[in-house]
């Protein structure tokens, strides 16, 4: 219209301050705070609320499709520090919730396995950034190289501080260098990654132990503050007679002697006991040690598993059974070697407290199968009593030990979980102690919400297949055990995926105060992601709950977009007369406070 | 080689793409050489919620009704499809949207509803569309695409076919259906197993003629054009509305001239006033507007200005069920208005029929100066047939007045009585010719005339014209009666002939002996050959589209006889099957 | 016992299933009773296919039962709309043309789908099988007009395939794999037995080897080459090692499955008012203190009855008509032959 | 910083049900096409009775054929559907028998200025106390897109393909030629000023002309469409203060896009009220 009218989004603005701005008057950008916005980010961006470490999964992806796969990696380090590592062996929390991977979207997108790509296809002259403080001429000393200690330890160095970490083991990286696989996860890409955070004027002490080389009580004395990220390491026992025996190999220790290029007796029969990663690991490492009849054996059923599919399919493929609904009840053996394991078989069982579901052995229902060897993979438990004995009471939360000056981070804390809850334990860890020694949060958390005005993508992208992770076949496999299975996305590949993102990070909204109802944006859309709705309830914690929707004419209150469901294919946008729909990019960003 | 003879039906709601692709199945499988009859029916609304049908029979062989119950039934939209399973076969083909944007409750979906020895196919029509065009607008494409994957139509073939239907549209349009088409065949081709035993490969058909694809209305805008129309004005009305579309294009190429008007008073008006000046008018409405014309009628007979009215009827009374066929104007075309009012009816029996209506249409009114209706319904107007292409009137048929001769212009007299009824009559622009014309009852000059012998003498004037006309008029069809009497007669008019035809057909194969009668000339009617006919036949079945039986009544008044009544207001065109289903119980 | 709001929904149209069905309308005269199958035939004798395939038999013969009797009994079959997910919180199903049905109480009895074993991914497209009518009715015509046929694996189905193929006059070259087999895993001596059992027919048997590809030809003919460099050109390459319960969309459903789904003796699941019964049922046997799943029709039959009998409040225990029980990836299997057709055929 | 706060959905909804407008929907989903401009017009006309706070049953909405015949079915009022053009008839026997009653009549471009254009020259020159709607939308839309008496000169139609032969009538001049004492027009896209217009249509005491710029989605994709209308519809009502006659005509003969109140005799009395002065004097 020549001139701007009475229900101009701007004459709104002027006509009444203390009105709500609509998204879409907002030109400049807006930092949040407030209990809805945060909702919304959670609702809308399924895959970075799952992520433990909040990683701004969207974002990333756009970059890569940008091929600015530098700035890709530098938003996936700001929130782990390591992704290449991730990129591999994560165990993708994000990929279960992943929009595309609802019903009739077809699979969730690759996002582990594009993490994987920046890491792979930065450019040569790919700088890292990081935002130092000034040095606050404290020190900090960290226990433990594993993930949860390396995120502390670069996070207090970012900060200002003056970082030492004490490492038992003759190289850095704990889990990830001695527990999981090299055809898994090369050794040179774990360095790499180390030695970008030591780089930051950390010190390393391998092989030192705290405990019995050193100390808790003198790092106390000797650093203002101390991280205890030790880990998970003492092996869960299998406590069955027989488990003294030779050949009885624990799952970590075992995955160790193989990760040190050792090769512990196997021979031709091998049970596998334990339903996670390492379990896994283990039965495949064994088919590399020339084992001919590798078994996994659960107590459970095969849903209950803690693998990704992929992993299932990948063991299934070397050829590994699985044996469910059993459990190992007596190890056998002639002169001291296994000659078989005795199991009784379980029942499935409900309970009222989590995980709910659990199994039971059946009384007399044991049964011997013959073997040469068993690895029990059961998971470990962290080893208070090693690092000190005067730990009273560990809060979880607040990362305190019970000690002042003395915090804990990652398996120590949590208990055996998997890497990127460990990474993000470190970090906040990390932030608790800066609020400790400074006295006061220099970080905080905020909803940055940007007028967007496109959607970035074309509606095709959501029709492209889920690519799939290249592999090496099983001649190559067996030919040296060290060879990494999977080889990475080739730069069109990674394009390609990327088309496939949602955008989730972008919120569209209709303006009820300017629509009429007229419905042109119903018409269009591809999915039950817009709605006429009479409410929307507002939750205790001040978010949204869902949307009463009404078919009534006289009921209809406004017709609202759901998050939840909008695939951001844009159709809206595209046919509405009265311009009422917005678009906003929504991140999760640290500001300084 | 075998036969085929299937009808699908494509379901949708208005807006949808459904009648198009209709459309576009019938004109392809007309090319492909079969035997086509298909027939829309669509609501008032435009879009929202009304229900769309696209009706097409599909055959090796000839075939005179669009037949009752569908073989294939797609569905574009579930809520409309569930309200037209009923007419899908017990045995018959469900084609639906196995991935619509929104879930549906429980009985809401139309394959939840498909009765055991259905087979159903489900395709992700909207997903699919989405796919191949970012909208879902490509549905019916898609749809049409599995159809031809399901039953071995050629692939290549189809889609040169949607290229040539959307030939003048931007490459986008073009572009988008093809390869909502591709994404609906290879998708069916990839990923259902056919449990059904049609298939369009290796059926003979016979040898290909040119055929035309076409629909009542156009027909009657191409005999009107042929038939020498120069002057058309109307109001757009469903379902007449089409051949005042066609004729504002093709009419100017011809010399004449298109009026539309602001309402059916004012076309017919016009129509007259150019009549009055010699020109062959017409107008084309349905049953609401010719009610707005009867005073006009009565002006045509009275002034005997030639006036041609194309009635097709929908459902009425008053604005009824506009998009609805219905015979049910009967009584009002050929009984309708003031006063003792005889006009001309003829009423086409099928599509091509329209064709030869028109041009006698035109043909009578300007020879016998009166008015003449012509009565088609939605049915006829609408449903599209592949026909041999008509071969265009001889002159008599295109130049009919009986102008004055010299010596009548000595004392002219426009309203002259002679035998056969009609006067000569001059056009403005003769001279000497010059007359006076009224409404009000008139002498031979045309001077208001209220005597009873004047009065008399007209009446009978403008009634003695129907003797000429039968001279002349089209001979009923009769079916080969066989020796001897037969036990059931069926007489039909209009769009209900073709399946009454067909019904007799499929009687004499289940051993019944039957015949058909079917006349165009509903008035004056041919009397004489029903009366014979009827002699011939132990029983006389009726069948029609209206409540009442309007032309039974009419025909049992001739025939002095009781008739048995079959009598249809679904709003559908008549079936065979309901027709012989009767004759069984007779 | 009437109960007319309750809906009793069976997933599946085999013995099992329509067994069930049947007996819960003779207990119970008032509720709705629901079957769904993915199948567009009604219930039907699956170990016939293969003579329909050979047209020694009718489609109609194929036919256990008429429609007209599901409607004598009130019982409505949903035909060729399958069950995506079930909701026990909310008791129902979503089927895969996205339709919500609700129930009070469930059967699933979906039988089984063919065994594809992992190493097969590579070439599983260009692998056919034989377990339905609908795969039926897609490959009869091909397989009529089709000449040289490849046979890779091998069990009684297959074998009845093959002798058809044979009685069709077919050439036909079968692979037998001894892991792959089913229900057994062959031993050596059993593996010549089969041999010479087949050398009777006019077949080319391969054994001892294994595939390592399988090419689609533009012509659509198929290209095989095994391990030990057997090279063979052929029409369609059918796939017979076995059958694995047919479960998919019971998983996430909160209902305990493992190698099938997990009843107890009773035939019911983890969840109150959920049963299941038939060759997908993996049923707990407190003799033997462990899970073992059966095939073969008779089991079906009289799990479908006891499943129903139970769902009604019964506490019926399953004595199945077994035969023989073997061993598959460690899940104990009892079977009666697919050949016992007769014992059902009192329909 | 400056605080700036993106839109609350729940604080939106609670302006929305501040508006309070709802009470004159119906229940019924309108089944116009989605996009289609009534929905503005009916939005302004909701808040328009909202405002002026009628009561639904003393409201009659009167209609004839055509898509915006259907306008009664989606408004809670009393509604008569009537006949093809004939809504304007039906209104003044109704307004005329029962003058307590708010009566709208409603009619598209065809309906009011087609088949029932012989009614308008009365209406407006008895000064029937009604408010009348004309939903223009320049198309016949019901019969799938006609030329209609708007429609522009040459536009192609699907009853003249070629062209329209025929110069669009000017709604406004017309009912300022007709004598109609209250002449404005509005536009469907702008719901807030449009209710404002109709609300003056209601308060004023007589025959209310009220032409609605709306587009028709589905057959009109060159002329009166929304992209067309956004660019070129301006508000006149600075330049409407005195409301002469030379103005209304200036303005209606210029500005075929400027919305506002045209021309508003305030003084002229409606039809009872001229019975009732004739009838004083014997």
């Amino acid at each position: 219209m020549k001139r701007n009218h009475l229900y101009s989004k701007e004459e709104k603005l002027f006509q009444d301050k203390n009105k709500i701005y609509s998204a879409q008057s907002v030109k400049q950008i807006v930092y949040s705070t407030d209990a809805r916005d945060f909702g919304q980010v959670a609702t809308s961006i399924p895959c970075q609320e799952a992520c433990p470490a909040k990683t701004n999964i969207p974002g990333y992806i756009r970059c890569i499709h940008e091929k600015r796969y530098g700035r890709a990696y530098e938003l996936n380090r700001s929130a782990n520090i390591l992704p290449g590592v991730l990129g591999r062996i994560c165990s993708r929390p994000c990929e279960f919730v992943c929009r595309h991977g609802e019903p009739d979207n077809g699979l969730s997108v690759a996002i582990c396995h594009l993490k994987r790509t920046c890491a792979d296809l930065k450019p040569v002259s790919h700088r890292i950034i990081e935002g130092l403080y000034a040095p606050t001429g404290k020190k900090v000393a960290v226990i433990g190289a594993g993930p949860a200690g390396l995120a502390a330890a670069h996070d207090l160095a970012v900060l200002g501080y003056r970082v030492v970490i004490f490492e038992s083991m003759e190289n850095p990286g704990g889990m990830l260098m001695y527990g999981i696989p090299e055809f898994r996860l090369p050794r040179d890409l774990i360095l790499l990654e180390i030695n970008n955070i030591l780089r930051m004027g950390i010190q390393l002490e391998t092989n030192t132990a705290v405990g019995s080389d050193i100390s808790l009580d003198q790092l106390g004395k000797e650093y203002d503050a101390v991280v205890v990220a030790t880990g998970c390491v003492s092996p869960r026992k299998l406590d069955i007679p027989g488990q003294e025996l030779e050949n009885v190999h624990h799952g970590l220790e075992f995955m160790k002697a193989v990760n040190e290029g050792l090769t512990p007796f196997v021979g031709d029969k091998v049970v596998v006991i334990g339903a996670g990663f390492t379990a896994v690991d283990c039965a495949r490492s064994a088919v590399r040690l020339g084992a001919a009849d590798v078994s996994i054996n659960i107590r459970k059923t095969g849903e209950y598993m803690r693998i990704d599919d992929s992993e299932k399919h990948e063991a299934q493929f070397e050829g590994i059974k699985t044996y469910s609904l059993i459990q190992p009840s007596k190890i056998i053996g002639k002169n001291n070697k296994v000659t078989g394991i005795e199991f009784k078989r379980t029942g499935m069982e409900k309970i009222d407290t989590p995980p709910y579901r659990i199994s039971v052995p059946i009384e007399n229902s044991e049964f011997i199968v013959p073997t040469d060897s068993v690895i029990a993979a059961l998971g470990q438990t962290p080893d208070v009593k090693k690092v000190s004995t005067r730990f009273s009471g560990l809060d979880k939360k607040g990362h305190q030990t019970g000690i002042p000056g003395i915090f804990a981070a990652g398996d120590f804390v949590t208990g055996s979980s998997d890497v990127i809850s460990a990474i993000a334990g470190g970090r906040k860890c990390a932030r608790v102690i800066d609020a400790y020694l400074i006295g006061e949060k220099r970080k905080q958390t905020v909803v940055r919400l940007e007028n967007h005005v496109t959607t970035d993508r074309p509606r095709s992208h959501d029709f492209i297949d889920r690519v799939g992770m290249n592999t090496i076949d099983m001649k190559e496999r067996l030919f040296k055990s060290t060879n990494e299975v999977e080889t990475g996305y080739t730069d069109d590949q990674a394009h390609e995926e990327s088309k496939r993102c949602y955008l989730c990070n972008l919120k569209y909204e209709i303006d009820p105060l300017a629509c009429i109802y007229c419905s042109a944006c119903i018409d269009v859309a591809p999915k039950d992601c817009i709605k006429m709705i009479a409410d929307v309830p507002v939750n205790p914690d001040g978010t949204y709950g869902e949307y009463r929707e009404t078919d009534d004419w006289n009921a209809v209150v406004s017709i609202a977009i759901d998050h939840a469901n909008c695939i951001r294919c844009g159709q809206c946008l595209s046919v509405c007369p009265m311009d009422c729909i917005s678009v906003t990019k929504t991140e999760l960003i640290e500001i300084d406070t | 080689m075998k036969d085929i003879d299937i009808v699908i039906e494509i379901c949708g709601s208005a807006g949808e793409g459904t009648i198009s692709a209709g459309e576009i199945l019938s004109r392809f499988m007309s090319g492909q050489g079969f035997e086509i009859m298909s027939f829309d029916s669509y609501p008032a609304e435009i879009r929202g919620f009304g229900k769309c049908v696209a009706h097409t029979r599909i055959s090796s062989n000839p075939i005179y009704s669009p037949g009752k119950l569908a073989d294939v039934l797609i569905s574009l939209n579930d809520n409309h499809a569930i309200s037209q399973l009923p007419t899908l076969k017990e045995s018959g083909i469900l084609i639906y949207d196995s991935q619509p944007a929104r879930p549906h409750e429980e009985d809401k979906s139309v394959a939840g509803r498909t009765k055991p020895g259905m087979i159903s196919y489900g395709i992700p029509l909207n997903m699919l569309a989405h796919k191949a065009a970012g909208n879902a607008r490509g549905m019916n494409m898609v749809a049409l695409g599995a159809l031809s994957a399901l039953f071995h139509v050629d692939k290549d073939r189809f889609t040169d076919s949607i290229k040539a239907r959307y030939g003048k549209k931007k490459q986008v349009v073009i572009d988008a259906n093809v390869n909502s088409f591709l994404e609906g065949y290879d998708w069916a081709k990839e990923n259902i197993k056919k449990s059904d035993p049609y298939s369009f490969e290796g059926v003979n058909l016979p040898e290909q003629k040119e055929k035309l694809i076409v629909n009542g209305n156009q027909l009657v805008a191409q005999a009107a054009l042929d038939a020498n129309l120069m002057f058309y004005a109307g109001y757009p009305i469903t379902p007449a509305t089409k051949i005042m579309e066609i004729l504002s294009k093709e009419l100017p190429k011809h010399g004449g001239t298109l009026l539309q008007t602001e309402d059916e008073i004012a076309a017919i008006g016009a129509v007259i006033g150019a009549g009055f000046g010699g020109k062959r008018a017409m107008t084309a409405t349905s049953g609401p507007g010719f009610a707005l014309m009867t005073e006009f009628t009565g002006l045509s007979v009275m002034a005997e200005v030639p006036a041609v009215i194309i009635d097709s009827q929908r459902a009425g009374p008053s604005t009824g069920m506009p998009t609805k066929t219905e015979q049910s104007d009967f009584n009002s075309a050929v009984m309708g208005g003031t006063g003792d009012c005889p006009r001309i009816v003829l009423a086409p029996a099928d599509t091509k029929s329209c064709y030869e209506a028109t041009v006698l249409a035109l043909y009578f009114a300007e020879k016998y100066q009166t008015l003449v209706v012509v009565l088609l319904d939605f049915f006829l107007s609408n449903s599209i047939k592949n026909i041999d292409v008509p071969k265009k009137p001889a002159k008599k048929y295109r130049i009919a007045n009986i102008a004055p001769k010299k010596e009548d212009l000595k004392d002219y007299k426009r309203y002259k009585i002679t035998k056969s009824g009609i006067s000569p009559r001059a056009v403005p622009g003769t001279p000497g010719g010059i007359f006076f014309s009224t409404g009000l009852e008139h002498n031979e000059y045309g001077r208001p005339d209220y005597s009873q012998a004047g009065h008399l003498k007209m009446t009978q004037k403008r009634y003695d014209k129907f003797n000429a006309v039968l001279v002349e008029a089209p001979a009923p069809e009769i079916s080969a009666m066989g020796r001897g009497k037969v036990d059931i007669g069926v007489i039909s008019w209009g769009s209900s002939a073709g399946a009454a035809r067909e019904a007799v057909m499929a009687a004499q194969k289940e051993g019944i002996k039957a015949a058909s009668f079917s006349s165009m000339m509903v008035s004056p009617f041919p009397e004489k050959a029903l009366i014979k006919f009827a002699d011939n036949c132990r029983k006389i079945l009726i069948p029609e589209l209206n409540f009442s039986g309007q032309f039974a009544d009419f025909a049992t008044c001739i025939l002095k006889r009781p008739v048995e009544k079959l009598n249809f207001i679904t709003g559908r065109p008549m079936a065979s099957e309901d027709i012989l289903q009767k004759m069984r119980e007779m | 016992m009437m109960s007319f709001n309750d809906h009793y929904v069976i997933i599946g149209n085999g013995p099992a299933g329509n067994h069930a069905a049947k007996t819960l309308r003779k207990k119970d005269k008032g509720a709705r009773i629901t079957i769904i199958s993915d199948e567009m035939i009604p219930y039907y004798y699956k170990p016939k296919l293969t003579g329909f395939i050979a047209d020694e038999i009718a489609q109609k013969d194929l036919l256990v039962t008429s429609l007209e009797s599901y409607k004598e009994k009130d019982i409505r079959v949903r035909l060729g709309q399958a069950v995506e997910q079930i909701d026990p919180d909310s008791k129902s199903l979503v089927l895969k043309h996205m339709e919500t049905i609700k129930y009070s109480k469930l059967i699933i009895a979906t039988g089984s789908r063919e065994r594809l074993l992992p190493f097969m991914s590579g070439y599983a497209d260009h692998l056919k099988f034989i377990t339905s009518y609908t795969d039926v009715m897609d490959y009869k015509e091909k397989i009529q007009n089709a000449k040289e046929f490849f046979i890779f694996g091998g069990d009684l189905v297959g074998f009845k395939f093959l002798k058809m193929l044979n009685s069709m006059g077919k050439k036909v070259t079968i692979l037998i794999y001894p892991n792959a087999f089913w229900p057994y895993n062959l031993t050596e001596d059993m593996l010549d037995q089969i041999f010479t059992s087949l050398s009777q027919f006019d077949v080319s048997i391969i054994i001892k080897d294994d595939i390592s590809t399988i090419d689609k030809k533009d012509n659509g003919s198929y290209r095989i080459k095994t391990l030990k460099g057997v090279e063979k050109t052929v029409d369609m390459v059918f796939s017979f090692n076995g059958l694995v319960p047919d479960i998919d969309f019971v998983k996430g459903s909160g209902i305990d499955t493992d190698y099938g789904i997990l009843v107890n003796e009773y035939l019911k699941t983890n969840i109150d008012g959920i049963y299941a019964c038939g060759s997908c049922a993996q049923i707990y046997n407190p003799d033997m203190k462990s899970y073992s799943a059966s095939i073969g029709w008779p089991n079906a039959v009289v799990q479908g009855e006891v499943a129903a009998y139970n769902l009604l409040g019964d506490h019926k225990v399953i004595e199945s008509v077994g035969r023989k029980y073997f061993d598959l990836e460690g899940v104990k299997i009892k079977t009666t032959w697919w050949g016992d057709i007769n014992d059902a055929s009192q329909e | 910083m400056e605080e700036i706060r993106s839109a609350y959905l729940d604080e939106t909804l609670d302006t929305v049900r501040a508006a309070d407008f709802l009470q004159y929907r119906s229940k019924d989903l309108p089944t116009w096409c989605p996009g289609c401009g009534y929905f503005g017009i009916v939005d302004a006309l909701y808040r328009a009775c909202r405002e002026l706070d009628l009561k639904q049953e003393n409201i009659v909405t009167v209609s004839g054929i055509g898509c915006s015949g259907r306008t009664p079915i989606f408004i809670n009022t009393y509604g008569f559907h009537t006949l093809h053009g004939r809504s304007i008839p039906v209104a003044t026997g109704l307004k005329l028998a029962r003058e307590d009653l708010t009566v709208f009549a409603v009619a598209g471009d065809g309906d009011a200025l087609g088949i029932g254009g012989g009614h308008l020259p009365h209406v407006a020159r008895k000064n029937i106390n009604i408010t009348f709607l004309l939903f223009d939308n320049s198309i016949y839309g019901l019969t799938k897109g006609q030329s209609s008496s708007t429609t522009p000169h040459e536009m192609k139609t699907s009853s003249h393909p070629a062209g329209n032969p025929d110069t669009p009538l000017n709604p406004i001049r017309l009912a300022l030629a007709y004598g109609a004492s209250f002449v404005a027009r509005g536009y469907a896209g702008d719901p807030q000023g449009l209710k404002d217009i109709i609300k003056n249509g209601i308060l004023y005491q007589g025959f209310s002309f009220i032409q609605i710029l709306t587009p028709c989605v589905t057959f009109d994709k060159e002329n009166r469409t929304w992209k067309n209308l956004k660019e070129n519809v301006v508000d006149l009502t600075p330049r409407m203060e005195e409301k002469n006659m030379e103005t209304a005509m200036r303005l209606a003969q210029n500005e075929p896009h400027g919305v506002g109140i045209f021309f508003w005799d305030k003084k002229r009395p409606h039809y009872q009220e001229i019975l009732r002065n004739l009838n004083k004097g014997n």
